[in-house]
């Protein structure tokens, strides 16, 4: 059963690298800004992800009793990593906002959507 | 558990002080700069009572909703924070008396600069504070907000797409970070330094590598260490010039200060992590030092001075792996004495932007002339930077070369006395054309006189630095074993 | 939790609850590389939108109930808005007249 | 570094840039991007990720299995916190200051915001009649929930942050509906509402640290409820307020 939960745990945690991997790759080959702050989103996502599936590992003892059939309901989730990744969304969503109206006047000003460097990130 | 409350009311302040000066700033913009200022002359004071207090009781504990470490947030304020907060205030009260010159005229940058640079003070402090590895990443994000939002005030095309590269590469930053703290808190079960340096031992390998990787280069990237230090010269070269300076001198410091502190407390680093940083070092002197002289524009050419001296704060890594602290003490000195240094940099290069209206310093018309003290102040600055004696960057630039010599390092003293010869080479390309006519006859506009001796009241500082080598000695007498040790004890007394 | 709900988990964590894994991450990943590769980039805001909605059921399978509720509000909600408006903002209908997010990317 | 040419070069370059945007604005959908990186670097950065991603695969399978998470040490502790849902506690009590820090963010991200820019309405063109009217049905309803959220926080899963971007949604409804702020509110009391989060947040917190034996952010005990019921309540007003001021997109 544990083993169960913990492939469960793994698997997500895959896609959440998973994840990240593919927003950075998006992050350094496209140039439109716009893009960019969708790869950091899908980024942030992957480590969000990555995060809460690792805390499915929980240990038995938080579900109740010693005995076997006790120990295979799942335990309550980790709640420190839950809220932390509360805490990371909201950051997400206060960067995604000020990068966009960033990008806005860049666009205002100086008509361009890129930052227009081949050394950029 | 409960705090003893003569410490803890200058932690607070030095966290609550800026905080509260930025909302009240904000509510009453019509009123920013007198009200900014004053907040920021109390969190200097603050910073002051608070340096006094880890001085004469040592390092100063608070348990955040009196909850200790593995369930809580610790504050942690030992000598090495409090070196770092001493000079973010003393940086800061310059840079606020400059910006309330600087600002008088512009209603929507006054209005918006004291309550982004106050929060950002407070995001400085509250992370030299911190002793929690998810509450130093809030930390980190409200830094690289505040200072991208500071760059993005310069307002033309060059300073918004420095701020959105500088932002992006923040939150990138920010984000690899995060993911190695992840994985420290699901190899520990702990995101309170000390409690997950005591259990990282039976951690397994594989993941502790990946976070050490992981926060390593997050925040290589946000001290911008070569080669990944492409985004400081378009934001810190294109922002108005206290905010250059603020960059400068103290947002780069706070990620280095929490890569120090995680690699004496925490990660310990392998010997081939500690070559590679001081590779990277080495090539981020001499390339950052050769971009500067190639640079036209004064603002760029302190933007890659910058590069170069990041640098010598990573030559350290190599030479402390012998176990002697005076590396760290010396890149700790040059880390202090360059901020101060840099900030009085920027701050003189501002004024002559106002007194010419643009910096190729080339086609400036006779400046020393007609601004002595500022061009005194960037050659005081100048002094420090190329580590003439007695300056503080003299004394970090002896105290790295002597353990590289003792250690028979002879290629990274090489690249010590190098950047030092460099340093002078682009100094003096500065200095020179300041006293050549320029090209036209050009009349000048005024200087307010507070711009001019903020730039070298600093200045002097990072000189008198240099002389204060036994007053400072104690705060920045750094190792693992001084801070490591003794607070790993207290956390198991409270725990 | 007697044994009835003893049995359940034993079988009840099993091809079902994996199929319902594999087709979550295969959509939430698809809408990921989708969203990162379409050229228009209205679409490719849509599909982030999409793929939000789809984090939301990983939080839920993943027990994360608080942070299922809190992606669909603001990951998927408020960002999708803010993403829409400054896709708005970037391409005015003014001068050229093309449609917004039908231009191709960059 | 390119880089250095930002200010120097950057006039013709922006224009040639201008150009080709407006080139491929015009042109097929389908284009793809021109200024890629060449193929040969693209094969190696996909090669570098593989390995980015076989390395983070290692780091998770080597992890124990039985996870040393702190559910326990929440658990323990939950009947001091004030309130009976694990992730509300942590977020309003054990790690609160966490959450102080976030509200700050928030505000940081508003005020950059503010910083470049004025706002120019929310949609580019005048509402339909739909959206004209939806509001009217929708934000009672949406206050509903956002109450009940606020509420249900203590105990089941809710809080100030879903509670809060609700009512972000609404002002984000109400501004796409064409309903622009009103002209007195544009001043003061919405740089106030703003800011009441944090301000509430922190005076209570600090105040909380100047009672006899009491601790920086420490609720006293049997005020814990009362407290953290209040400070949610700013912080979901406030979050609100930012939320839909960051759609609006620039200060009013």
């Amino acid at each position: 059963m544990m083993d169960l939960l913990w492939t469960q745990a793994v698997f997500w945690a895959l896609v959440g690298i998973a994840l990240l991997v593919i927003g950075l790759y998006a992050l350094i080959v496209h140039a439109h800004l716009l893009r960019k702050v969708l790869a950091l989103n899908i980024m942030s996502s992957g480590v969000f992800v990555l995060f809460i599936a690792l805390a499915r590992r929980a240990p038995r003892e938080a579900a109740g009793g010693a005995d076997a059939p006790a120990q295979v309901v799942p335990a309550p989730p980790d709640p420190v990593p839950q809220a932390m990744v509360l805490t990371g969304i909201v950051v997400a969503v206060a960067a995604t906002g000020l990068l966009l109206a960033l990008i806005v006047r860049l666009r205002s000003v100086a008509g361009r959507t890129t930052l227009d460097n081949r050394a950029d990130d | 558990m409960r705090w003893d409350p003569g410490g803890l009311d200058w932690t607070l302040a030095v966290v609550f002080l800026p905080l509260a000066g930025a909302l009240l700033c904000f509510l009453v913009p019509r009123r920013a700069a007198p009200v900014g200022l004053g907040a920021a002359v109390l969190t200097a004071a603050a910073t002051f009572g608070l340096t006094l207090a880890v001085l004469a009781d040592g390092v100063q504990r608070t348990a955040l909703g009196g909850w200790a470490a593995p369930l809580g947030i610790l504050w942690r304020a030992d000598e090495l924070s409090v070196a770092l907060m001493a000079m973010t205030a003393t940086v800061g009260v310059a840079v606020s008396f400059y910006a309330g010159a600087y600002f008088r005229d512009e209603h929507t940058e006054r209005a918006f600069f004291w309550p982004l640079w106050l929060l950002l003070w407070m995001a400085l402090n509250a992370l030299f504070l911190s002793a929690d590895l998810f509450n130093l990443y809030v930390t980190l994000e409200l830094v690289g907000f505040a200072a991208a939002s500071l760059t993005a005030l310069g307002g033309n095309a060059a300073a918004l797409a420095g701020a959105v590269r500088y932002l992006m590469v923040s939150v990138l930053g920010s984000l690899s970070y995060l993911l190695g703290v992840a994985l420290v808190y699901h190899a520990c079960g702990t995101v309170d330094i000390t409690l997950a340096a005591t259990r990282m031992g039976d951690a397994p390998g594989a993941a502790m590598h990946a976070a050490t990787g992981a926060i390593i280069a997050g925040l290589l990237l946000k001290t911008a260490l070569f080669p990944l230090h492409f985004w400081l010269p378009p934001a810190h070269g294109s922002a108005p010039a206290p905010v250059s300076a603020l960059l400068s001198a103290l947002v780069i410091k706070a990620s280095f200060y929490l890569l120090l502190r995680l690699w004496l407390d925490m990660l310990g680093g392998g010997r081939w992590l500690a070559e590679l940083l001081g590779v990277l070092g080495a090539a981020a002197v001499i390339w950052g030092s050769l971009l500067a002289l190639r640079q036209t524009r004064l603002k760029l050419l302190i933007a890659y001075s910058t590069v170069a001296q990041v640098g010598y704060l990573f030559i350290a890594f190599p030479l402390s792996l012998a176990g002697n602290g005076a590396a760290w003490t010396g890149a700790l000195y040059l880390a202090l004495a360059h901020g101060l240094a840099k900030a009085a940099m920027f701050l003189s290069a501002g004024s002559l932007i106002r007194f010419g209206g643009h910096d190729r310093f080339a086609e400036l018309d006779r400046p020393v002339p007609r601004l002595p003290l500022t061009l005194t102040a960037f050659t005081l600055a100048g002094v420090s930077i190329m580590g003439l004696p007695p300056s503080g960057g003299f004394i970090g630039k002896w105290l790295l070369l002597e353990s590289a010599f003792r250690q028979g390092r002879y290629g990274l003293a090489a690249v010590v006395l190098l950047g030092g010869v460099l340093a002078a080479a682009y100094v003096f390309k500065v200095v020179g054309h300041a006293f050549t006519p320029g090209p036209r006859e050009h009349r000048g506009l005024r200087v307010p006189a507070v711009m001019e001796w903020s730039a070298l009241l600093l200045a002097v500082g990072a000189i008198l630095l240099g002389l204060g080598l036994p007053l400072l000695r104690p705060l920045l007498q750094v190792g693992p074993e001084s801070s490591g040790a003794g607070s790993a004890a207290a956390v198991g007394a409270w725990g | 939790m007697g044994k009835s709900e003893a049995d359940r988990a034993m079988a009840g964590l099993n091809l079902i609850e994996w199929a319902l894994d594999a087709v979550l991450a295969l959509l939430v990943l698809g809408l990921a590389l989708a969203a990162l590769s379409t050229p228009a980039l209205f679409r490719a805001v849509v599909l982030f939108i999409a793929f939000g909605l789809m984090l939301a059921l990983v939080w839920a399978r993943l027990h994360a109930v608080d942070i299922a509720l809190a992606e669909m509000a603001i990951g998927a909600g408020v960002t999708g808005a803010l993403l829409l408006a400054t896709l708005l903002r970037l391409e005015p209908p003014i001068g050229r007249g093309g449609e917004p997010g039908d231009a191709g990317d960059d | 570094m390119p880089a250095t040419t930002e200010m120097g070069s950057g006039r013709d370059r922006r224009g040639a840039s201008r150009r080709e945007s407006g080139g491929q604005a015009r042109g097929p959908a389908s284009a793809r991007p021109r200024r890629e990186l060449p193929l040969a670097a693209r094969v190696l950065l996909g090669l570098l990720l593989l390995a980015l991603f076989c390395a983070l695969a290692l780091a998770v399978l080597s992890l124990p299995s039985p996870a040393p998470g702190l559910s326990a040490a929440v658990a323990a502790r939950l009947d001091e916190s004030g309130v009976s849902h694990p992730v509300t506690a942590v977020l309003l009590n054990f790690r609160a200051y966490d959450t102080l820090l976030e509200l700050t963010v928030l505000l940081l991200a508003l005020i950059g915001t503010w910083s470049v820019g004025t706002a120019h309405g929310c949609a580019g063109s005048p509402p339909g009649p739909l959206l004209r009217q939806l509001p009217r049905l929708l934000v009672p309803l949406m206050v509903l929930v956002a109450g009940y959220l606020l509420w249900a926080g203590a105990h089941a899963p809710g809080g100030a942050f879903q509670a809060g971007s609700l009512l972000g949604g609404i002002g984000i409804l109400l501004c796409l509906s064409g309903r622009p702020l009103p002209r007195w509110a544009q001043g003061w009391p919405v740089r106030l509402l703003a800011l009441a989060g944090v301000t509430v947040f922190a005076a209570l917190g600090a105040g909380a640290g100047a009672l006899p034996g009491g601790a920086l952010l420490a609720w006293p005990p049997g005020w814990a409820k009362a407290l953290i019921l209040a400070v949610e309540l700013a912080a979901m007003l406030s979050i609100g307020a930012i939320l839909a001021a960051l759609f609006a997109g620039g200060r009013p």
